[in-house]
């Protein structure tokens, strides 16, 4: 059965600087897996690639078996692939309701018509209204996102994903810059997620990654270091030594 | 926000109440329109100060109990969407008897037809473009027209001149283009020989390139049609950095060129410079002579008249002269009959007259060279082509 | 084929003097827009002040040409501290929009203040006779004028670049351009910095503007004019870059000159169309940072 | 605002979005204040009419600097080939002015899309200049093409027949008032329309945060493309418009100056807002009409200071500065 997420070969080098280095990485339904590695190592240029806001020098990308590498971000999404942002990338001046909005349109097509008013598609509005509730911050729905905390404005980050309906589901460092009282409610609504989404996580955070995940694989200078259950990689002098000996 | 449209259109209507209690019954008015902000601010200057000082020296002249009043619009340019605005304004909402200014052609060929629709008397004091006089018969042109001007240089170039191959350099708009056919044809009419052309951007300041291709054709001469002002003043830089008098070729041109305002601007580079014209200060007529002895007076040493002011003082005389011959009641048939064979025998560029067939000026047409004048340059005239009418006019009669 | 070359040495020749006028107005357009990121359209009117203050010394007062030229530099340097801190400095941080309607503000009102105070015509600038005419060196003659301007052009590019590499000063520019919360955080006082800089380039473009006075002449609406051609030379050359607007004037001011004298019938169309080529293959410019 | 969120905030949030797009009373008030302004001012009716016209250029980069985020120096290139394609149809013995609109905004709408396709993948300053390169060589072109537009002396014989071949566009105007209001009343309901569309509520989204709407599946780049053109139409019509009314077109309506004009009349009035341009507009021509016959010489310098005061004290423009009274007052009680 083919993966939810899959790359071959996958390389990307900035002039003579190799960001990526023949990454062969899978991603299986309903994973829970975690991305970790030092800085720089090249997790975010990975999931740059694999959104494709980035092109890859070689390599394939395949998400359900199907070969995206030449598809636009646009069809990437589409075809399943959502994400979250490490630094809250939001629609400041629209209000938290508009901003999960904006992707149910996306995903359910009506994004397009030029002739109805956005408002008439109460469906569309009805269904986000519901995902704020879910994630607790319906609340704030009128409010721009710009007048919220950072830690509330990480929760529309997810909203707007999950608006998306993913099933494979990208989380750069979701509890970053969140203060540790409030990443609680982050770290839950993470796990309450469908078990039928596939869920990469790059995090730094090893206790969260810990926590959420059932695979984890190291990342070091653009390459893949190791792949494994959380106890072989916590057990992996390779990863001590590179990893969390810098830590220490 | 509503009440902010509000406030703007209340403005408006205090403004325009204002404006309509200022006028009274026995003033004329005259619309002038002008550039008076922009690049070409000078010029408009110049226009405006020659009418006022028409008006300063000769306001007593006016029949008794008539006032003369101008109302001055910036057209902001060659903008003609906007002259023809000003002109429909000054038309329906001031009233005015007289339109008079116009520097640029399409302005002036913009605002022809509202002249012909609303009969108003309009005078041009700059805008050349030969085929103006043909679009109403109420524009009268006290200018010039640049085939009046050029088409007889060019006979007088390969004639007395005594040029043989000539470069022509122009402008790339049509006064330039304008200019090159007229002295092409009045070249080549009398044997010379046109050896190449090139039409310059308006917009560029530099000329070295265009010249470099001049400089290598090795021509006698390069006639050359410039706006005036900076634009004439790269030029003669551009000459001279090319060292081009050296290798023996001399310039020549329309006096647009060396207008006398700009020649204290220009270096000694101007000098033996030959050109065609209308006007030049520097011209030892009495009336010239009176003329810039009150400008003088009246406006300093800073910037001397030049032949655009003249076209404001002209327009000024030929609209004073239409009030006189209709008693003050400027009704727009009777000025245009007066204005037709109109004759000022003591313009400060000479005799000039209306013609009668084609409302467009006859006129000396002078041909002058630069020389150093008591250590400043000037336009000295030194052959006249007496009373020379437009011939663009009798080699394209009307089509009807 | 003498003559071809001696037309080819001519055009590069004039070309290198015109492409020193627009590298230095340009530069300091550069660094405001790519470092202080504010995009200050009213550059030129610096370098008109710089022309005005140098042809008023030298017609009205006889002071001579360097000093002229010297007094320019110093009193635009000096004057453009006072707009910084009283107008600019509001509007860091500002959105664009906000800024340009600023600074086109601060054109018009300019232009008006020019036509007051000089008069509507273009101001006379006439070089010194030492350099006036031509140049003999030998085995050909070069305008003496503007063989100057591409020496002193050239000298002052190489100050810039030693003053940027070697001072502090330029280190904390440099670091700023890079990342500027990096270089606040490592204690540079950024507001200083960006008024200094500021000072200075408005300064080089009162120095430009100055010295190309005889090639682009100096007249109320000069800020206007001429402001398409310096910012095709800050987009093409990339923001916030010394080197890039260097090479770009050079590119423009030669390939323009060239291209004019050998295509006079579009010389206009090359320049906008080398521009939309550049910006297409690199949109960054050619030495914009990715 | 939290208060009331807790318990009645579902049905409000959701109704609150959901009535967006409905016509408010207060939206009427700039068509009220021009029909009242054809009866008050007669004699203003030809600024008037450019006013119109001027609102109508305006509105076209709002819908693409203000929703979609796109900087343009530019528009005049539209502006322009609408007022060439009218004025040649007109001037070729196809006078009549309704179908001369439809021509003028095809012809600028292809172009475009055309130019659209190519330079819409720039952003920021390249994008600015690109769109500014384009417009200065379509008025090189204009210029080259003398026995086609007329060159610099602008495009001679244009004769555009009565509207609806009854009304003549007259010495006073009317004519030409009525239907540049009418024309833009309409144009303004079609822009109003798809602002408040799902495909104008994406284009907020674009400008907002354009990295976010590649992430949620955005076809950003064909979403800009068909407001860029639209856009361009619009302004195609204005220039259209233009040319009918004053009989005449010249190489000014391609200028760059006509372009800058109209970004700061929008700035002024406030970007990204459907009112921006009505509000700026008249203020700024009026403002430049007052100010150019008070002081025929100087008066680009009171220009210049109203600019400077608009930006120092009215950031976001006019528009936007109420907004931030209306909001202060709202917050006090």
């Amino acid at each position: 059965m083919s993966a939810a997420l899959e790359t071959r070969g996958l390389c990307k080098n900035f002039g003579a600087l190799a960001v990526a280095n023949a990454i062969d990485f899978r991603l299986e339904r309903g994973a829970r897996h975690a991305l970790i590695g030092p800085n720089g190592a090249g997790k975010t240029t990975f999931v740059n690639l694999v959104t494709g806001a980035l092109r890859p020098s070689a390599g394939r990308i395949l998400i359900d078996g199907g070969d995206v590498t030449a598809l636009p971000q646009a069809q990437r999404v589409k075809r399943g692939l959502a994400r979250t942002f490490q630094l809250n990338t939001l629609f400041r001046g629209l209000s938290v309701l508009e901003n999960v909005c904006l992707a149910i349109g996306e995903r359910l097509g009506v994004a397009g018509d030029m002739h109805r008013p956005a408002g008439s598609r109460r469906i569309v509005i009805d269904e986000a209204y519901a995902a704020l509730e879910r994630l607790g911050i319906a609340d704030e729905a009128r409010r721009p996102v710009r007048e919220l905390p950072y830690g509330r404005q990480r929760l529309v980050e997810l909203a707007v994903a999950l608006g998306l309906e993913p099933k494979v589901l990208l989380l750069d460092e979701p509890a970053a810059g969140v203060p540790s009282a409030e990443s609680g409610v982050i770290v839950d609504i993470i796990e309450s997620l469908p078990a039928d989404i596939a869920l990469l996580i790059i995090e730094h955070d090893m206790d969260l990654v810990f926590r959420l995940a059932r695979r984890i694989t190291v990342l070091v200078q653009g390459a893949v270091l190791v792949e494994g259950t959380p106890q072989e990689i916590a057990g992996d002098a390779r990863v001590r030594e590179v990893y969390l000996g810098e830590r220490a | 926000m509503t009440s902010r449209f509000g406030v703007v259109t209340l403005a408006a209507a205090i403004a325009a109440a204002l404006a309509a209690a200022s006028a009274s019954a026995e003033t004329i008015k005259v619309g002038v329109i002008l550039t008076y902000s922009g690049p070409a601010a000078s010029l408009g200057d110049q226009i405006d100060k020659g009418m006022s000082l028409y008006i300063k020296e000769h306001g007593h002249d006016l029949p008794q109990g008539v006032s003369l009043e101008l109302i001055r619009r910036d057209d902001t340019g060659l903008n003609p969407a906007t002259a023809k605005r000003l002109a429909q304004e000054l038309i329906t909402r001031d009233h005015v008897n007289f339109l008079a200014g116009l520097i640029w052609s399409p302005n002036a060929l913009a605002i022809a037809p509202l002249s012909a629709e609303a009969k108003v008397p309009t005078i041009s004091s700059n805008a050349a473009a030969v085929n103006l006089t043909r679009l109403s018969p109420y524009v009268a042109r006290v200018s010039f027209t640049l085939w009046q001007e050029c088409l007889p240089f060019g006979k007088w170039a390969a004639t007395k001149g005594g040029f043989k191959k000539v470069y022509i350099a122009v402008s790339d708009f049509a006064p330039g283009h304008e200019a090159a056919d007229a002295f092409s044809k009045g070249f080549k009419d009398a044997g010379g020989e046109i050896v190449d052309s090139v039409a310059i951007p308006v917009k560029d300041p530099d000329f070295v390139p265009y010249l470099q291709r001049v400089k290598d054709a090795k021509p006698d001469a390069v006639f050359v049609f410039v706006p005036s002002g900076k634009q004439a003043t790269a030029l003669m830089k551009a000459y001279s950095d090319l060292n081009m008098k050296a290798a023996g070729i001399k310039i020549i041109g329309s006096q647009d060129m060396v207008p006398d305002e700009e020649l204290p601007n220009m270096g000694d580079e101007p000098l033996g410079v030959i050109t065609v014209g209308t006007y030049s200060n520097a011209a030892t007529r009495p009336a010239n002579k009176a003329y810039v002895a009150a400008w003088k007076r009246e406006y300093g040493d800073k910037t001397p008249p030049g032949f655009m002011s003249v076209g404001g003082w002209d327009a000024m005389a030929a609209i004073f002269s239409a009030i006189k011959a209709t008693g003050g009641h400027p009704d727009p048939d009777k000025v245009m009959a007066a204005l037709a064979g109109w004759k000022n025998p003591d313009s400060p560029r000479g005799e000039i007259m209306i013609d009668p067939e084609t409302r467009d000026i006859v006129q000396h047409i002078y041909i002058r060279r630069v020389e150093k004048v008591g250590g400043h340059l000037a336009n000295i005239e030194f052959e006249t082509l007496p009373m020379t009418k437009d011939p663009w006019k009798e080699l394209n009669p009307p089509k009807n | 084929m003498s003559a071809i070359l001696a037309a080819i040495v001519s055009i590069a020749f004039h070309g290198l003097a015109y492409a020193m006028v627009l590298y230095l107005i340009s530069v300091g357009l550069s660094v405001t827009m790519g470092l202080m990121g504010f995009v200050n359209l009213a550059h030129g009117v610096f370098a008109a002040a710089g022309g005005f203050v140098m042809t008023r010394l030298m017609n009205g007062y006889g002071v001579p040409f360097p000093l002229a030229v010297a007094a320019a530099f110093l009193a635009v340097g000096a004057g453009s501290m006072v707009l910084e801190r009283l107008l600019y400095r509001r509007l860091y941080g500002a959105d664009e929009l906000s800024q340009v309607l600023m600074s086109v503000g601060l054109i018009f009102m300019s232009v008006a203040a020019a036509k007051f105070l000089w008069g509507p015509l273009a101001q006379p600038m006439t070089p010194p006779a030492y350099l006036s005419g031509q140049l003999d060196l030998g085995f050909r003659a070069f305008p003496a004028y503007r063989s100057f301007l591409i020496v002193a052009g050239a000298v002052v590019v190489t100050l810039l670049w030693l003053g940027l590499e070697r001072t502090r000063f330029g280190a904390r520019i440099r670091a700023a351009v890079d990342n500027r919360r990096m270089a606040q955080s490592i204690g540079i006082d950024t507001g200083r910095l960006f008024t200094w800089t500021f000072a200075l380039g408005s300064a080089l473009a009162a120095l430009g503007g100055a010295l190309g006075a005889d090639i682009l002449a100096i007249d109320p609406a000069y800020a206007l004019e001429h402001l398409v051609y310096f910012l095709i030379v800050v987009a093409v050359g990339g923001l916030g870059s010394i080197r890039g607007p260097f090479f770009a004037a050079l590119l423009l001011g030669i390939a323009d000159t060239g291209f004019k004298y050998l295509l006079p019938e579009f010389g206009a169309f090359f320049i906008y169309a080398l521009t939309l080529a550049i910006l297409l293959w690199r949109p960054q410019g050619l030495f914009g940072r990715v | 605002m939290r208060a009331d969120a807790v318990g009645g905030a579902a049905p409000q949030a959701v109704e609150a979005l959901a009535r967006a797009h409905r016509l408010k009373p207060w939206e009427l008030a700039p068509w009220l204040a021009a029909i009242a302004a054809y009866f008050l001012f007669p004699s203003y009716l030809p600024l008037g009419a450019q006013i119109l016209i001027a609102i109508l250029f305006t509105l076209s980069i709002d819908l693409i600097l203000g929703y979609a985020g796109i900087v343009t120096l530019g528009q005049s290139a539209f502006f322009g080939a609408g007022a060439y394609t009218a004025g040649l149809l007109a001037a070729h013995g196809w006078g009549e002015p309704i179908s001369g609109l439809a021509a003028a905004a095809a012809v600028a709408g292809l172009l475009g899309l055309a130019s659209g396709a190519v330079i819409l993948r720039t952003r920021g300053l390249s994008l600015l200049m690109l769109t500014l390169v384009i417009a200065e060589m379509l008025q090189e072109a204009a210029n080259k093409a003398g026995d086609i537009t007329g060159g610099a002396d602008g495009l001679q014989g244009m004769e555009v027949w009565p509207l609806l071949g009854h009304f003549e566009f007259g010495l006073f105007g009317r004519t030409a008032y009525v239907y540049c209001l009418v024309v833009l009343f309409l144009l303004w309901l079609v822009a109003r329309r798809i602002v408040h569309s799902p495909f104008g509520r994406s284009l907020t989204g674009i400008r907002e945060n354009e990295a976010r709407m590649h992430a949620i599946g955005s076809p950003v780049f064909r979403r800009r493309l068909v407001i860029y053109a639209f856009a361009a139409a619009l302004s195609g019509i204005a220039g259209a418009l233009l040319a009918e009314t004053t009989q005449f077109v010249g190489l000014d309506s391609l200028g760059f100056e006509r372009s800058g004009s109209a970004l700061i009349m929008l700035i002024i009035g406030g970007v990204g807002r459907l009112y921006g341009p009505f509000i700026g507009v008249p203020l700024y021509m009026v403002a430049q009409d007052r100010f150019a016959q008070a002081d025929p010489v100087y008066w680009d310098f009171w220009i210049g200071l109203l600019l400077i005061i608009v930006v120092v004290f009215a950031r976001g423009g006019l528009l936007g500065l109420a907004e931030r009274l209306l909001r202060r007052r709202g917050r006090k009680p």
